[in-house]
């Protein structure tokens, strides 16, 4: 009866015994079905049943991968835009947001209203966020291409820090029973305790974070696109041709906005693995 | 506050030793040249485009978001404003505005040939073959609204805003007086009185331009714009239809809906003054406004079945159909082009 | 000196200390700003303007107030967000327990579920609206979409924080799936549950004023749009601003405390003193009754 | 064997094995082949680390075997935990911190569906057993570390299972605390006729509690004795003084393999 | 106190009390007065929740007393701690999950920037010691409960610390494995001479390490009695056959409120 949440139990077992590597290509099969499925359920025409959609606002796969393939070049050009935003925004926002976080975790009575605020922060939507950047980084280059870039990544970088923030946080402050104490019998200073106990323990909290960071950092890049002063990026691609009705190529961005997301995600799982590999297993 | 109004004092007087001088060529070599002309893209950037090409300059400018702060700062130079809303907003001081008065100046697409036409009302080809009356029907009211809005341009402001208009009462009367304008003037300036004429060479260049600037990724869609004639895109046959009625319809749909392009203000007051004034109900239609302005575009919506009727510009309903849509445009509301550049001379000395 | 600790230990006041510093920080700014620019509350007005616009008797816009016209349109935004949100965190919450359940599933799902938050609202509109046929259906929707991947990414980490020991107590007593969740995964998972919660409340209000806007009729996204070009007072939208960052905040404290009433420590807790004072009382009536006796 | 009593555990060529973070396999048991019948107090002693926890993981089916076979009742551990009759005190107490000591307690009846009355009497009765009456509505992490461990066995005690297996129990407790628990864990089991398997390293008390001892060999861990215990199923304190009892401690201390207890 | 030494630790009227959950008070111990000389060896013995554990962590300044002073080498608590002189094994081991036990038995060293090399050869001296050389790659989780109790005795005698405070460190292990650690610690103490307090449940453990033994009483905790061991203090394993030595564990035992011990 109570077989189902101890099956995994057993499979942990079998799982542990098979090598690592099976482990690993398990991330990659599993998820590669059920995008076949997907391919198949949208090539097939049984996705627009589904969602009671026609062709012409979801475009078929083929028609879309065809396109891509055919303004590979001005595609790349875009999207080399939107990296850059998304890499300097979340390099930016996870090192601010895990800066306050050690900031609240070591001295609780002033940094933890620094959360709250931060996260104020990140509940001015992006639509009021990203032309107020741009006003305040007029100043910042005589290039709109530069300014517009800078804007972009402080809009990211408040979004995905408040995140970051929170999730940090709790890393640093939860920590393994008497660990505290035993770092008061060494009079340890607050930067070995830093060091040696709360960044350690926090680390699996911070990929937690970085789940979450990731995407929203794609998807607010692709939204403050829309107001950057210098034209260029996926987002603002699909808005253009979107208001032009042109879903296929509108398409066609949204895939690769998918593409860099999955991207991202396997390159974080990789990162994970590595990090945390002496950290004991969860779940 | 204070300081405001003095640049514009030194704006004013500026402009009044040198910048005269200019020829709106000058101008535009100097800002494109700068690389700090602007535009909002989205399917508004043809006629900047155009007006470029004319010149034999590059095709670059930079992207103006919602707000004219970038005219303000000088960041953007040459900066794109309708005549009906980001001009009255650059020049009035009432509350929201720029107050540069007359200190500045612009350069007007019509008087450069290089107008397109905005504002009209268009359905899909099988809702009107489907339903011809409903479509006259709804022209003939619709333009008696617009009719009664011209004329009475303050009125017609008073009305959108029993209606949820989104801007300040002054802001709307000006826009009121200034849509009046497009809708009864055409690209030549002369005076327009039969309203929701599809003028055959306005519409012709619109589409020529459309053609040659629009630049689709998908390269069917491309190709369908390039082989799409003036009779691919629009229909007058209802709007004859509506001329010659004597306002008795046999509606076959008498709940409609038409979306607009926008969030509701006066641009759209013709439409709001027909449902306040009761000229849909005397026709027999039941007709609801839905307001625009978003990431739905109003042609996939009314490609959808979602809304009726639609309100678009000519180079949007050009591109939906290239991508596949079978929209016909049933009116031309605005006769020529709202679009200017406005700049301040003082920048071009 | 004594006064000023004690006031320090206050929880309050860490985000009064903040909020000084930040306003100070921005009034600074915002004095250069008046130096330095021709229309400087458009980049950055004192404190003291938005203040005066949000008590202003002025209409803006119809009849209304600044303030009038934010609250109205922020009544419809903030119900489709709140809509959304709690339909986002129960499709967070349930999408979690089965990715623990199964870690088939998680591997399967847990990335197409980030690309469903990355298939930005404009791609997703259309066909959300086809589904639907509803544009105030779509929008929260839409708001549930961009909230429960937080809520499932963190619920997830939480059930997944259990420590192993706690799990083999429950193996051995052969406890049923929905026993060990009711008793061990989710309580251990309520702080990072929260935790979600607080990052996806500000999602979802950002959603919903971005859906605001799918179709213009109204609701906090059409003024913020509105203002933001200047159609009416530009305060309109400092007012906006300011108000979503109060709710941002206001989201993560009202969040705290209901942490802190679900926490099944302080659930305990409560039980416990509920049933001392019961006890009291009882005890109370007890030697009143003695009292009573005694007299008689 | 051949006795008119049923096998309860049944461990046959049991290996498990661990592998270490080089991929190097670690054998926490080697060929492991012990019966014990239905009612026996079988104790296990060994050093630490030879293997004694996943001895008794493995009966619990907390651990699976890396080969050979493990019958409990005569069925395999899986089916009797799944019929709960199994208990098991860990050796560090589990106790889940955001319970009080009495919701604790409750913890194993209330997934049993015990009902209610039942489960306040019996907790009751299991907290005064341990000496924490007083200490019911208090946290776990407000109790000292022996403290734990009582509620830790008031845990397991409250059920009287089939099984009981115990990790150690007494091990942080004061001597005077111990030998109370110690009569109480004896009358439990001559009452219940239950049978017990539990680890200590303490050969006074594996004698003076069991019917068997079983004694463990680290590295890798085999079993390399086992004593019986011939004293009287009722154990008195005062036994512990008698010859016959420091010789069979004697006994079990020279089983140890180089005798070096 | 009038003898040739400096008093190590001097405890005066102290009182530690808790608040349970309903708000009542738990007092933890009562008016403890004691005096600990440098390089005495002291045994705490008391029965479970006397307040062992919070003696030790009212010294180490891991808690606040309610009322009374607590003076380690003439200063206050704080003070010796900052200045990083209080070795502590705690009662369950502190060890942290993401280190191998090489790099947890480091980790003071590294705080206490300790070179390299010397840290390396410490940690691989001490893991010789208790025993778990083959071990030091292994993580903590990997651990048998008693080896992890090693890894954390390791942990502490790294840094010979002047004040060693050990809470129930051999409870989890076998005779064998604390016979050896027993007199490990014992060539630590008389080659370093440096003060060692130790709580233990054992009383022959207590009297054969110990130059004092203190006994504790519960509710509320109050010391009850102090033993002094006056054995050589060169200790021999041996030395526990001698009637001496039975003698003193009499009265120890004897020493314990009631005398039910
Ligand atoms: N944080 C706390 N909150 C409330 N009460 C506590 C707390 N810590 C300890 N106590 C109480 O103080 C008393 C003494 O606890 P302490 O841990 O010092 O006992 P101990 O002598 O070490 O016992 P043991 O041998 O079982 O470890 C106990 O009654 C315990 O319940
Ligand atoms: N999860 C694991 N991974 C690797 N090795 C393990 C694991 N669990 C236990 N071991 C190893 O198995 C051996 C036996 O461990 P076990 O816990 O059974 O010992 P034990 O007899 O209970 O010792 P103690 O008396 O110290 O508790 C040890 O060498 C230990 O290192
Ligand atoms: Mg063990
Ligand atoms: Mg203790």
């Amino acid at each position: 009866m109570s077989a189902e949440v101890y099956k995994k139990k057993k499979s942990l077992y079998a799982r542990a015994k098979s090598s690592k590597k099976a482990q690993a290509a398990g991330t990659i099969i599993f998820p590669a079905i059920l995008g076949a499925v997907i391919f198949i359920l949208w090539q097939s025409q049984g996705l627009h049943k589904i969602l009671n959609t026609d062709l012409f606002i979801l475009p078929l796969p083929t028609k879309i991968i065809s396109l891509i393939g055919s303004n590979f070049a001005d595609i790349m050009v875009n999207v080399k835009t939107t990296l850059i935003e998304v890499i300097g925004g979340l390099v930016f926002g996870c090192l601010l947001g895990y800066l306050v976080a050690i900031a609240a975790a070591s001295k609780p009575n002033i940094g933890k209203g620094g959360l709250a605020v931060l996260g104020a922060f990140a509940s001015v939507p992006v639509v009021a966020l990203a032309p107020v950047m741009n006003n305040w980084t007029k100043d910042v280059s005589s290039e709109a291409e530069v300014r517009s870039m800078v804007a972009k990544i402080i809009v990211i970088a408040l979004i995905t820090g408040a995140n970051m923030c929170l999730n940090s946080y709790r890393g640093l402050i939860n920590l393994p029973p008497y660990a505290e104490d035993l770092m008061a019998t060494y009079a340890a200073k607050k930067k070995w305790v830093l060091l040696k106990l709360r960044i350690p323990n926090s680390l699996p909290y911070v990929f937690v974070a970085l789940k979450i960071a990731v995407p929203s950092a794609i998807m607010t890049a692709i939204v403050s696109e829309y107001f950057a002063e210098y034209i260029s990026g996926v987002g603002r691609e699909i808005r253009e041709n979107i208001v032009l009705a042109q879903y296929t190529t509108a398409w066609a961005y949204i895939m690769i906005a998918c593409v860099i997301g999955v991207g991202a995600y396997i390159l974080l799982m990789v990162l994970s693995k590595a990090v945390l590999k002496n950290y004991p297993k969860q779940g | 506050g204070s300081s405001k109004e003095e640049t514009t004092q030194t704006g004013s007087s500026a402009e009044q030793s040198s910048a005269a001088e200019l020829s709106s060529e000058d101008i535009i070599k100097a800002a494109a040249e700068n690389g700090s002309v602007g535009n909002w893209g989205l399917g508004n950037e043809y006629e900047v485009l155009a007006l470029l090409s004319k010149y034999d300059l590059g095709s670059d400018y930079l992207s103006q978001d919602f707000t004219m702060d970038g005219f303000d700062d000088d960041s953007i130079t040459l900066a794109s404003a309708m005549t009906y809303n980001e001009l009255g907003l650059v020049k009035n001081d009432y509350d929201g505005g720029y107050g540069y008065g007359d200190s500045v100046e612009y350069i007007d697409m019509n008087d450069e040939g290089v107008a397109m036409l905005e504002d009209n009302i268009f359905c899909t080809e099988d809702f009107a073959k489907e339903n011809p009356n409903t479509v006259a029907a709804f022209l003939y009211a619709s333009l008696k609204g617009w009719e009664y809005a011209v004329e009475n341009p303050e009125e017609a402001a008073e009305i959108c805003y029993t209606y949820g208009s989104s801007v300040s009462a002054e802001h709307q009367a000006y826009m009121a007086e200034e849509v009046a304008k497009l809708v009864t003037t055409d690209t030549q300036g002369e005076t327009v009185t039969d309203i929701g004429n599809m003028d055959e060479d306005a519409m012709q260049q619109t589409l020529d331009i459309a053609k040659e600037y629009i630049s689709l990724d998908d390269s069917d869609a491309d190709a369908a714009l390039q082989s799409l004639t003036l009779d691919d895109i629009r229909d007058s046959s209802y709007l004859e239809a509506a001329k010659s009625s004597d306002g008795t319809f046999d509606v076959e749909k008498s709940e409609v809906s038409i979306q607009l392009k926008w969030l509701p203000d006066a641009q759209f007051m013709g439409y709001y003054v027909a449902l306040d004034k009761g000229y849909y109900k005397e026709v027999g239609l039941d007709v609801e406004i839905v307001a625009g302005g978003g990431d739905i575009a109003e042609t996939t919506a009314v490609n959808n079945g979602t809304v009726d009727f639609g309100v678009t510009w000519v180079s949007n309903l050009a591109s939906a159909n290239a991508g596949g849509m079978n929209l016909v445009e049933v009116a031309q509301i605005f006769q020529r082009s709202g679009l200017v550049l406005v700049y301040k001379p003082e920048n071009f000395e | 000196m004594r006064k000023f600790k004690g006031l320090l230990e206050k929880k309050w006041f860490s985000t009064i200390f903040w909020i000084i510093l930040l306003a100070a920080g921005w009034e600074i700014a915002a004095v250069y700003v008046g130096y330095v620019k021709r229309t400087p509350e458009n980049i950055l007005p004192h404190l003291y303007q938005i203040v005066a616009a949000a008590i202003s008797k002025d209409p803006v816009s119809a009849d209304m107030t600044a303030t009038g016209l934010v609250l109205s349109a922020a009544a419809a935004t903030i119900l489709r967000a709140v809509v959304g949100y709690v339909i986002g965190m129960i499709v967070g919450f349930i999408l979690a327990v089965l990715m623990k359940m199964s870690g088939i599933i998680e591997k399967m799902f847990f990335p197409y579920l980030m690309l469903i938050l990355l298939i930005p609202v404009l791609g997703m509109a259309p066909i959300v609206l086809a589904v639907t046929g509803d544009i105030d259906k779509s929008r929260i929707i839409i708001a549930a979409i961009l909230s429960f991947y937080p809520v499932a990414t963190n619920t997830l980490a939480g059930l997944k924080s259990v420590p192993k020991e706690q799990l083999d107590l429950m193996f051995i007593y052969a406890a049923k799936p929905i026993e060990v969740y009711k008793k061990v995964l989710l309580p251990t998972a309520v702080p990072y549950i929260f935790s979600g919660l607080k990052i996806a409340a500000p999602m979802a209000i950002t959603a919903s004023i971005l859906v605001d806007t799918l179709q213009g009729d109204g609701g906090l996204g059409c003024i913020l749009s509105q203002s933001l070009k200047h159609a009416m007072s530009i305060y309109v939208f400092w007012l906006i601003v300011f108000f979503s960052a109060f709710i941002g905040i206001g989201s993560t404290y009202l969040l705290g405390g209901i942490e802190q009433f679900m926490l099944p420590e302080n659930r305990n807790k409560r039980k416990i003193k509920r049933k001392v004072m019961k006890d009291e009382r009882r005890s109370l009536q007890e030697k009143e009754e003695l009292i009573c006796q005694s007299k008689i | 064997m051949v006795t008119g009593k049923n096998t309860a555990i049944e461990i046959k060529d049991l290996n498990v094995t661990f592998q270490d973070n080089s991929g190097n396999d670690v054998r926490a048991l080697k060929e492991i082949n012990l019966d014990i019948e239905e009612g026996e107090f079988v104790a296990l002693l060994g050093p630490s680390g030879c293997g004694k926890t996943t001895l008794l993981r493995t009966v619990a089916n907390l651990q699976e075997p890396t080969d050979g076979k493990v019958r409990v009742l005569g069925k395999t551990p899986k089916e009797v935990r799944l019929e709960k009759k199994f208990g098991f005190v860990f050796q560090a107490p589990v106790l889940l911190d955001w319970r009080t000591v009495s919701k604790n307690i409750e913890l194993p009846m209330e997934i049993m569906s015990y009902e209610k009355e039942e489960r306040k009497r019996r907790t009751k009765e299991m907290l005064e057993l341990v000496g924490l009456g007083e200490f019911a509505q208090h946290f776990p992490r407000q109790l000292s570390g022996g403290m734990q461990q009582r509620v830790n066995i008031a845990r397991a005690f409250g059920l009287r299972p089939e099984i009981l297996l115990m990790d150690e129990p007494f091990s942080a407790l004061d001597e005077f605390t111990k030998e109370k628990l110690h009569i109480d864990l004896l009358r439990i089991w001559e009452q219940t006729n239950k049978t017990i398997l539990f680890v200590t390293h303490n050969i006074q008390e594996a004698v003076f509690l069991s019917t068997k001892v079983c004694v463990l060999s680290p590295h890798p861990g085999r079993l390399s004795a086992v004593v019986d215990i011939d004293l009287p199923k009722r154990r008195e304190l005062e036994m512990r003084e008698t010859p016959h009892f420091n010789e069979l401690v004697t006994k079990v201390r020279n089983s140890f393999e180089g005798g070096s207890y």
